[in-house]
């Protein structure tokens, strides 16, 4: 809070005047495929600006534009508007058709990130295979999270920006129906009781295993 | 017998025939089924009813129809619809019997329902990965930049030197300018030859040990830079003739005046 | 069939309102990888549209803007304002040594200031190249002083008070006399006969004469 006072301040000496910034912004973001942060912004942009104020702006004059103004994640970015794609069948790139194993492993990743390979494996009652998750990992859909704190400290998946971006999403939050979801308690990680097959238990790659005591400290 | 064992009311062979029929449909698409929980959400399907509230036990029976078949029509099964099947065997013992007041662990109704909330946990995945599939996707319905400007590195050179870099600059100049006319200046220099030459005159009147310093011309006596140059050719001059056995030098001591004497 | 779905079925051959036709206009240009004849506009958007109509508008439209509408030949683009190009770059700075030439010249200056170009190079015993005296005057070390009051009123060189900061001077009288210098062993550090690196290689102004000679008899 202090340091935008501060930035304010400075802003009100050098920075150039707020339309000029939006300008900016504008010419940064169509001149850039990728979505980009405050801070790329305005790491190219003079001193003092303020490009999260400018995109308020920016945001405003494209919207019902054929091209508008998208936040992704903590970036932002310009893309056609969604209703305009017919136009477009000229630029579409052909994506790899995605296996439905792999559909609803990126779905449960996205859904329950962040998400070990050990739960991904219990919700779809068989083992993850290797290549699944090399494919989204290399369609830069999912990365790796933060490790969990269970025994093991298994590796967990999260969902990228350049998913948000793929699927036009602000942010996981905005995923469909993730309220329904959850008020239905379907996206708890109910411990089995005991005595239930353990599921994927025969890939050499789910050595995170023991997901009784993990299951219990799942949070979303 | 491998029948029996998947029949816990001992009745071999009392599958309703529907579940036959569907464990055979099944069958056929084994291949395309990911797993026995796959097989359990496709047969409780049938059930048409909320998976919160499908009969675990119906769903038990079919399951094991499936594998009864698979087994029958020597399709082979992998491991872990093997497992489930015993699993479910067992669960429909556990719900059929009265509870065993010695036996711990889960009731036959805690497992079933678990089952079933792992089966609409699954169905409720699939179809948002559904939902998700359908959004509009990047390069498909939206679109981004096609032209993209790519950022170009300039490299800005800057210039720097330091104080001390300034005065020897300026340093060097003025130290050069002081002997910048030398090159062209020979009367800075006196050469050994001219030494030699003044000497070989001068030589034959120093009959007594005398200073080399006095053989100095006039005029290189002053100025440092032509005396240094003097000193240097007499200093170089007197080794010469004392080789060819002229004069005698002496030192007294170490920075002592160097004194030349005629040889007879 | 009721009146509605009549109209409805009109309205398929009807081109879509002309601020439609610019949201089209504007989508297709952006996401397309090259620019577009009005006749690539049209074959894409739906029957009857009239581009170059739509064109003129959404020109209009970005006139001003960080992005414009550009002719590229007898195709359209768009193409961030050219004013805005500095923010496409991201500089690096590389920090380099003045040439010794440069030095030298800096040195004269602020030993002799005002001093004229003849002047420098009485001193320095070359010429002085533009580029030297160039490269000097944008560093702002230096600037033109007042004109002497000789035949051809020759301009002189000062130093500047960027100058004087860069070299924590109060003012340039406080550089050290020749005495000063020698006093401090300043003039000791040269390097060997015949070791001169600088000496011709890359220095333009490094035509001076040949310092062999001279090393010998550089002290006194």
């Amino acid at each position: 809070m202090s340091e935008d006072a501060d930035k304010k301040e400075e802003s009100l000496f050098d920075a150039p005047p707020i339309a000029e910034q939006e300008r900016m912004c504008e010419a940064i973001l169509f001149a850039t495929a990728e979505p980009l942060t405050i801070r790329d912004m305005e790491a190219r942009m003079p001193h003092g600006c303020d490009a999260a104020e400018a995109l308020v702006y920016l945001r405003k004059r494209y919207e019902g534009r054929g091209v508008n103004l998208v936040k992704v994640g903590d970036a932002w970015a310009m893309r056609t508007a969604p209703d305009l794609g017919f136009l477009m069948q000229k630029e579409t790139v052909e994506t790899r058709k995605l296996s439905r194993a792999a559909v609803e492993t990126l779905a449960i990743i996205a859904y329950h990130q962040p998400v070990t390979r050990a739960e991904i494996e219990e919700i779809r009652g068989v083992s993850v295979s290797r290549g699944t998750v090399d494919q989204l990992l290399e369609m830069e859909w999912i990365r790796f999270g933060r490790r969990k704190m269970t025994p093991g400290r298994p590796v967990t998946f999260v969902v990228t920006q350049t998913f948000l971006d793929h699927f036009g999403l602000e942010s996981a939050r905005d995923l469909p129906g993730l309220k329904e979801l959850r008020a239905a308690g379907l996206l708890e990680n109910r411990p089995a009781p005991g005595a239930m097959p353990q599921m994927g238990e025969g890939d050499p790659d789910a050595d995170e295993q023991s997901s009784e005591g993990q299951s219990e400290l799942f949070e979303d | 017998m491998a029948d029996d064992d998947f029949d816990d009311e001992g009745r071999a062979n009392v599958t309703p025939v529907a579940d036959r029929m569907a464990a055979e449909a099944l069958i056929v698409d084994i291949d395309g089924f990911e797993g026995p929980l796959d097989v359990l959400l496709m047969l409780g399907r049938t059930q048409k009813v909320d998976l919160l509230k499908i009969s675990v036990l119906d769903l038990a029976r079919q399951y094991l129809a499936f594998v009864d078949r698979a087994k029958q029509l020597r399709i082979e099964l992998a491991a872990d619809y093997l497992v489930m099947a015993a699993w479910l065997a067992f669960l429909k013992s556990r719900l059929l019997l009265p509870p065993d007041p010695t036996e711990d662990g889960p009731s036959g109704e805690e497992l079933a329902a678990h089952l079933a909330f792992q089966l609409e946990r699954l169905q409720a995945m699939r179809e948002h990965a559904a939902k998700l599939m359908a959004r509009d996707q990047l390069g498909r319905d939206f679109f981004a930049r096609g032209i993209p400007e790519d950022i170009t590195r300039v490299k800005r050179v800057t210039y720097t030197a330091t104080l001390l870099d300034l005065m020897q600059g300026y340093a060097r100049i003025r130290t050069k300018d002081e002997f910048r006319p030398y090159a062209m200046d020979r009367d800075a220099i006196f050469t050994m030859e001219q030494a030699l030459e003044r000497m070989r005159g001068l030589i034959g009147f120093a009959g007594t040990w005398t200073d080399i310093s006095t053989y100095l011309p006039d005029g290189f006596t002053t100025d440092p830079a032509r005396r240094r140059s003097a000193t240097a050719s007499t200093f170089a001059a007197s080794l010469e003739l004392a080789k060819e056995g002229k004069i005698e030098i002496r030192q007294s001591d170490t920075f002592a005046p160097i004194e030349v004497r005629r040889k007879d």
